[in-house]
């Protein structure tokens, strides 16, 4: 057999206690497309971004083509040969498209430091063509192209210089169907020129459909690799999910579901913009209320939009009693709380105290006539803080200094110290580890017990499953399926119609 | 150095072109007297003006010289010499007894306050007005610095003076003055300024550029050479200019006053007399030296005020200076006035 | 396509996308010269006139084009106004041995020196660019002083060809047209757009990105420097003073830099630029035509700047600005 | 066993680590302070002991009022990581209006020279926030127009006061007044949530809104404050100074962010601002204002020593963990 095109020896990183990666080994053929799957949070793109030099790695090397490659951004790894189209956006507005494709490599239409721009143009234009974007206009802004143009703009930057490894990083979530089949037929091309390309995706489907082989990470670490040919969807999915689920941390309980329950929200007809469609639906009060889908298939706006949040939002989010919540203000006013995917930027004010995130939507419960003392509050936070364990140094330690799971325990305790009745938990596990986890799942638990209801938005379809007393899945916007608590429901069931 | 005498500068700016050769005089009167001078830069700005009387007295300073942008801050400067027992004297400015009759009347009952040495700005006006109408001009464009700042407003009722009176001595040749414009202190906006001016009224016959340091007067100066109407616009100003004799010699200058960098000079004597106790201050009352500007107006005027009052030289020699610091008050008022470009001359020609 | 969309449509064509960017401009310009030319038509406006209004605009359209290169990277400068003053007085002072090419060279020279030390020390220092910029303001006047020696700094009548009509237009335009190729033709224009869309990003592509900040600070002052050459050489004399007196100066040129700002979408920055100089420049001879004092002419140009600045703003929801 | 180990010592690790942060948190907070006590003892040293005169200090006090009042208000435009540059002219503009009205009585003159700046912080914070316009570009524009119209009003004469009320030119008056604010701005910013809520934006302005603030109605009421509160600097300037000429307030705001940086707020807001930030910053620029004077240096160099020092306080003092990047 050749030698291998790449081979990631013993690839390592932390982020502070999390192991994102576990000492992966693993070996790319040439002319391959090799699959590459797992749960969310597994590993994937940070096994990735380290190849292409986004993060270095804390041990271990990658070989290519026999030659140890070590990048120290993307420029210098497709020098090397190897290429990303990743997971974000990764255009840059303010240049042209043409701009874009050649950032950091323009060398080529540089003469005596004149760039030339006609035949930059010239010359991306004819990629875009030859690529059958033709309708991109290579001399055009990029903010003139919507998203989707502009991962096409992606898929020509990182592919047209014919990169030994090319990875493609949950591009096709992105993409209509006519924008996924072009980036299948690179990918094809790739191989039939016996260089390589490794295909993140949740669309297991996709991934048996174009791959050769497919290998399988599992909390950073590399279960298996198998031949796609003799693959089953199934087998992928119990390599994939691999532990026993509920065993532990999950809700064991199967309520019998004749019990009437109150309603405490409706949401009627909400739809945003390019993001929600006509999405109707009501929460019980004890209800833990699930909304799974793929990453972009508008629940996490779901999130925002019952919380007041979106912009441009239409139809109506009420309370019981007809409470109409149109702003953010008015959400948490009649009790409702948030916990954003993105914590860091949504939930939680990183650069100041943890005393002052959790009195933060409480400040007008806690002031009297309009004065807050300070005593006051540090009392409020403190218990709250230590309600919820969170691990500090007091309250007045910033929240920037906190681990993920503690970050996340500041934003429940803000909500609990709020005494929301209803909450929306968008990713509420998101990069947290396995105690952490379990503490707020049994938070949880005991929250549904006091009668609380929970909109729990989540990516990952066992915690779902775990948890929730009826899920959403969602798909373009709308709520494709509703499924009910029960012990025959199984990850299948879900995953088939969030694809 | 404790009973060396401090004296205080409040000064616009002591670094541009006017305020360097004041501090030059100063700094010279100050080596001769054994006196340390302190200065400080206000910009004219109403706030650090007042501030600036505080940060002399902070200083220990014995007394101070200030000169100020308008009337009204001088109740503050005197109140907060008064408290600190630093006396005070007023240069280039005068408190105007009818608009500020508060701060006239405290400049008179304040034991600290000593006087004022000013020109009479309005006289000064109106003169440059005769000048240019003499010299045929019946249409007068107008620059000044600053809006509102109280030497351009004296200057401006001056010229305005000048315009009326001759325009009743001239019923069938009236001259007329247009509204002022302000050129700021720096010469590319003076000569913008300039070129606006002209490109609005293309019929002046002549350009009064205020002051400002000298600056805009140069940059209108190159506005006119600029549009080669050299000699055809005539310009007058109260500012000197390094290279004022060639300029009138080409016709680019009509006429200037000035010299008036002399001024604080006499200011400081006031101060430090009073200090000595020479002159008593009284508390009704005050002292008035009135300087005279001096003009040219061709260029054998320049050559002997060039001679004699820029480059190294002064108008005072040192020996001179020590003995006007014994001068009575009435002496240093005569000396004062009998200031010109021929006093200088027939003095440093011995 | 309803009409808005076909005009959005029309907008962001490339070709008819710059005229229409450029067209807006000539638009808002005719637009301020009507008013004036129908309040005093007599003497205001002639062909002849407002080529001069060019000539004093193009002064601050120089130094504006310097500054785009740190504003479009999301820095800041309040130094312009201390580099005109201590470049000036540096480029007379050689003026007197070498000519022209000490005027030129001394005042481009010490302009990227000025550029070097700025960005030398925001990058060594980690200090903010607005900061760190008056801390050396406050250094570069004192500077300029202790060079001219506290005395009026003229320039030589023989040397004044930058302040008069075919060599300010020269120049200045020289400066344009270097500034329009930097951002359209080099990858510095390329690498300070990018910069400033997404540092992180940036630095992904292999962009140096402080290299790249120290070479935009350079090229600010160099372009300074010129607009110093030119600032001289149009008043023929220049004094140092201090007190934050400079501050004055970065404003006009600020003002050119947020027109060009404005526009880049269209791709006009440059044009924008010169054309929004030269209509503060019609505001202000306007004002001068009608006798209304100048004073009300900042007033109009402030409030015209702001008016311009917000409704060609299209904020987009929830978008944050500092 | 092995990772056990590991594990433990990453935590006592991160334990000294977050000690580090702790003790240099805390430095951090008083190095202003010590700055302030530095320069004290150095200009004591330098001028004799002159600057620690009684006499000094009630000179320098004298000074501080206005600059030390304006500068509350911009404190919280700055939390918000806004900028405030159209202060002078709003000082300026109140002043003029404070003088015409003080001739129907002086209560009517504070709240017209309230009002006034408020309304001018008003129109700063509604292009600011509606048009999501950077505020320095905002303010800029409204310096510029505001400053035209404090000249255009002060063309033919400066604008007067009623000469008695030169008469409230006493130094308890002021001191009352600019306790008054600096109290009644602490108390708010300490005591009610628009404190916690200007922080917050600072800090994070997208987090702020999803807790319950409503941004830009707190944007637009700092702006409006810092409007309102220049207005109150203006009546202790019209009593200092008696009447408003064109420069009135000129360069102001320079002078008030030179003096709020070098008191250690940080440029880009958020929870690290301190409210000793405005005490300190504005005696720390006043003492070196006047201490260079009283040294006897002539201007020029006195300004080349500030600038040396403004940065060197700057670069030693500030938060750079803070700012993700330094722009
Ligand atoms: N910026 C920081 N400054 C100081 N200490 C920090 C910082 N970030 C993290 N730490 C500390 O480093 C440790 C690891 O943080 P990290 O976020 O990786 O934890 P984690 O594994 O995500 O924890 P959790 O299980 O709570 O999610 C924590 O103890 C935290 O206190
Ligand atoms: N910059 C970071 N700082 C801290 N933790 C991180 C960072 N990036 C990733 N992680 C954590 O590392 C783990 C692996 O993340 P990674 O993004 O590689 O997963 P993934 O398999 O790509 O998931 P997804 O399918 O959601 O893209 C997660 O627990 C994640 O929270
Ligand atoms: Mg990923
Ligand atoms: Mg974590």
């Amino acid at each position: 057999m050749a030698q291998p095109i790449l081979i990631a020896e013993n690839v390592d990183k932390s982020f502070g206690i999390t192991h994102a990666v576990k000492h992966v080994s693993l070996q790319f053929e040439r002319g391959e497309i090799r699959g590459l799957i797992g749960e969310n949070g597994s590993g994937k793109s940070t096994f990735c971004s380290m190849l292409c030099g986004i993060y270095h790695s804390d041990g271990g090397r990658f070989m290519l083509n026999g030659k140890e490659i070590r990048a120290h951004n993307q420029v210098d790894a497709n020098r090397a040969g190897v290429s990303i189209i990743v997971q974000e956006m990764g255009t840059l507005s303010g240049l042209t498209v043409a701009e874009n494709i050649f950032l950091g490599n323009e060398d080529r239409f540089i003469r005596l430091g004149v760039k030339n721009t006609p035949a930059m143009n010239r010359e991306a234009q004819r990629l875009l063509d030859e690529y059958g974007f033709g309708h991109i206009k290579a001399s055009l802004m990029i903010d003139h192209f919507h998203f989707e143009d502009r991962k096409l703009v992606e898929i020509v930057k990182a592919t047209y210089f014919k990169p030994q490894v090319l990875i493609v990083d949950e591009t096709t979530t992105a993409l209509s169907q006519y924008g996924r089949d072009e980036l299948y037929k690179i990918m094809n091309a790739t191989r039939a020129d016996n260089r390589t390309v490794i295909f993140i995706s949740h669309d297991l489907n996709e991934v048996l459909q174009h791959t050769d082989h497919i290998s399988v990470l599992r909390d950073g670490e590399l279960i298996d690799t198998i031949p796609s040919q003799s693959a089953t969807e199934d087998e992928l999915k119990r390599l994939m999910v691999g532990r026993e689920l509920g065993s532990r941390y999950y809700r064991t309980d199967y309520p019998d579901e004749t019990k009437p329950l109150d309603m405490v929200l409706s949401v009627r007809g909400v739809s945003v913009p390019g993001q929600l469609q006509d999405v109707s639906f009501d929460l019980h009060r004890g209800e833990i209320l699930g909304v799974g889908g793929l990453s972009e298939c508008g629940m996490h706006e779901l999130g925002k939009a019952v919380f007041g949040a979106s912009y441009d939002r239409k139809g109506s989010v009420t309370l019981a009693d007809g409470t109409a919540i149109r702003s953010i203000p008015d959400a948490i006013r009649h009790s409702i709380g948030y916990a954003s995917k993105d914590r860091d930027n949504e939930s939680i004010i990183v650069n100041d105290s943890i005393c002052d995130n959790i009195v933060l939507p409480s400040a007008n419960d806690l002031a009297e006539n309009g004065v807050l003392m300070q005593r006051k509050l540090n009392r409020f936070a403190g218990e709250h803080a230590d309600h919820m364990s969170v691990k500090m140094t007091g309250i007045g330690q910033f929240v920037s200094d906190l681990s993920g799971g503690n970050k996340q325990k500041v934003v429940v305790a803000r909500w609990l110290g709020k005494a929301s009745d209803i909450l929306v938990l968008d990713s509420p596990t998101r990069g947290i580890d396995v105690k952490v986890k379990a503490d707020i799942y049994s938070l949880m638990a005991e929250l549904r017990a006091a009668g609380k209801s929970i909109l729990m938005i989540s990516e990952e379809i066992q915690e779902l499953l775990g948890m929730c007393d009826r899920i959403l899945i969602m798909k373009d916007g709308k709520i494709n399926a509703e499924f009910i608590r029960s012990r025959e429901l199984g990850e299948e069931d879900i995953i088939a119609k969030m694809l | 150095a404790e009973d060396k005498i401090k004296i205080g500068v409040s000064i616009w700016s002591s670094t541009d072109t006017l305020g360097s050769e004041v501090k030059r005089i100063l700094d010279s009167a100050a080596e001769t007297l054994g006196v340390d001078v302190v200065y400080v830069d206000q910009a004219h700005v109403s706030e650090q003006v007042t501030a600036s009387a505080e940060t002399l007295a902070m200083a220990g300073c014995d007394g101070m010289i200030i000169c100020n942008s308008s009337s009204a801050e001088m109740a503050s400067v005197i109140n907060t010499c008064t408290d600190n027992k630093m006396y005070l004297a007023q240069f280039f400015r005068v408190i105007n007894a009818e608009a500020n009759p508060t701060e006239y009347e405290m400049a008179k009952t304040s034991p600290y306050y000593v006087g004022t040495v000013h020109e009479s700005e309005p006289d000064n006006g109106k003169r440059l007005v005769q000048i240019v109408c003499e010299k045929g001009a019946r249409k007068i464009g107008l620059m000044g610095w600053e809006p509102g700042d109280a030497t351009f407003l004296g200057r401006w009722e001056g010229y305005k003076a000048g315009i009326e009176a001759w325009n009743a001595e001239h019923p069938s040749d009236q001259a007329t003055l247009l509204e002022p414009q302000y050129g700021r202190t720096t010469s590319d906006t003076g000569r913008a300024t300039a070129e606006a001016i002209i490109a609005a009224n293309p019929d002046i016959d002549a350009l009064i550029v205020a002051g400002g340091g000298g600056d805009p007067l140069v940059g209108a100066i190159a506005a006119i050479e600029g549009l080669g109407l050299t000699g055809k616009i005539q310009v007058v100003s109260t500012d000197f200019l390094p290279d004022l004799g060639e300029k009138l010699k080409a016709g680019a200058m009509s006429a200037e006053s000035g010299g008036h960098y002399a001024d604080p000079f006499f200011a400081f004597m006031l101060v430090y007399n009073a200090i000595r106790g020479n002159y008593p201050t009284s508390t009704d009352g005050f002292y008035e030296v009135i300087f005279p500007y001096m003009f040219v107006a061709s260029p054998e005027d320049y050559e002997a005020y060039a001679k004699y009052f820029t480059g190294t030289e002064l108008p005072y020699y040192p020996d001179e200076i020590k003995a006007m610091a014994d001068y009575t008050i009435d002496q240093l008022k005569e000396a004062c006035a009998a200031l010109s470009v021929s006093d200088v001359v027939a003095r440093h020609a011995k | 396509m309803d009409w808005a969309a076909r005009f959005q449509k029309l907008k962001t064509n490339r070709v008819i996308g710059r005229f229409y960017g450029l067209g807006l401009l000539v638009v808002m310009a005719a637009f301020f010269f009507a008013i004036f030319k129908v309040l005093t038509p007599n003497n205001f406006g002639s062909p002849e006139n407002l080529f001069f209004y060019l000539q004093s605009s193009i002064i601050y359209s120089v130094g504006a084009c310097g500054l785009y290169f740190i504003v479009v990277m999301g820095l800041f400068d309040f130094s312009i106004g201390a580099n005109v003053v201590l470049s000036s007085i540096v480029g007379v002072v050689f003026s007197k041995s070498f000519g022209y090419a000490g005027l030129v060279l001394g005042c481009i020279l010490c302009g990227a020196l000025i550029g070097f030390l700025n960005g030398f020390l925001y990058i060594k220092l980690n200090i903010p660019s607005m900061i760190v910029t008056v801390g050396l303001m406050l250094i570069y006047e004192s500077a300029a002083y202790y060079v001219a020696g506290g005395v009026k700094q003229m320039l030589d009548p023989s040397l004044q060809m930058f302040g008069r009509s075919p060599g300010n237009i020269l120049l200045s335009f020289a400066a344009f047209f270097l500034t329009n190729f930097i951002i359209k033709h080099t990858r510095i224009g390329t690498y300070c757009y990018a910069i400033g869309s997404n540092e992180y990003t940036a630095k992904n592509m292999g962009i140096r990105v402080d290299r790249q900040k120290l070479i935009g600070f350079v090229l600010c002052h160099v372009f300074v420097g010129i607009m110093a050459v030119l600032s001289v050489s149009y008043g023929t004399s220049m004094t140092a003073t201090t007190g934050m007196a400079s501050m004055i100066r970065n404003f006009t040129p600020l003002m050119g830099t947020f027109f060009g700002l404005t526009f880049r979408k269209y791709g006009t920055a440059v044009p924008a630029i010169i054309i929004g100089e030269f209509i503060i420049a019609i505001i202000f001879n306007g004002f001068v035509a009608l006798g209304a004092p100048t004073t009300v002419q900042n007033i109009v140009t402030g409030a015209a700047l702001l008016a311009i600045v917000a409704f060609t703003a299209r904020p987009q929801k929830g978008a944050i600005a500092k | 066993m092995k990772s056990q180990n590991i594990a433990a010592d990453s935590e006592a690790r991160s334990a000294r680590n977050l000690r580090n942060a702790r003790v240099h948190n805390r430095l951090q907070a008083f190095l202003p302070l010590i700055g302030l006590l530095i320069i004290v003892a150095a200009f004591a040293g330098l001028t004799d002991g002159q600057i620690v005169t009684m006499r000094s200090v009630r000179l320098i006090l004298s000074q501080v009022y206005p600059l030390m009042i304006a500068s509350t208000g911009v404190f919280m435009v700055m939390t918000l990581g806004s900028l405030d540059f159209s202060q002078g002219s709003i000082l300026g503009i109140s002043s003029i209006v404070i003088s015409w009205l003080s001739f129907y009585s002086i209560p009517l003159a504070i709240v017209g020279g309230i009002l006034t700046g408020a309304a001018i912080g008003l129109m700063n914070g509604f292009f600011h926030v509606s048009f999501r316009i950077p505020s320095f570009i905002v303010t800029i524009c409204t310096m510029y127009l505001f400053r035209g119209l404090c000249a255009y009003l002060t063309t033919d004469a400066p604008v007067a006061a009623m000469p008695s009320i030169t008469a409230l030119n006493q130094d308890w008056i002021k001191l009352a007044i600019t306790a008054g604010v600096l109290l009644a701005a602490f108390l708010v910013f300490r005591f009610t949530r628009i404190g916690i809520d200007l922080k917050a934006i600072g800090a994070g302005e997208l987090a702020a809104r999803y807790s319950g603030v409503r941004t830009d109605l707190v944007k637009v009421l700092a702006f409006v404050a810092a409007g309102a509160i220049t207005g109150i600097a203006a009546f202790v300037n019209v009593v200092k100074v008696g009447s408003i000429t064109s420069t009135a307030g000129n360069q102001f705001e320079t002078q008030i962010l030179i003096a709020l940086v070098l008191g250690g707020l940080p440029i880009s807001g958020g929870a690290k601002v301190r409210f000793s930030n405005i005490i300190i910053g504005t005696l720390i620029s006043l003492i070196l204002n006047n201490g260079l004077v009283m040294i006897g240096l002539d201007t020029a160099m006195q300004q080349l020593i500030k600038g040396v020092i403004f940065l060197a306080v700057v670069a030693l003092t500030i938060d750079r963990k803070s700012l993700k990047v330094i722009k």
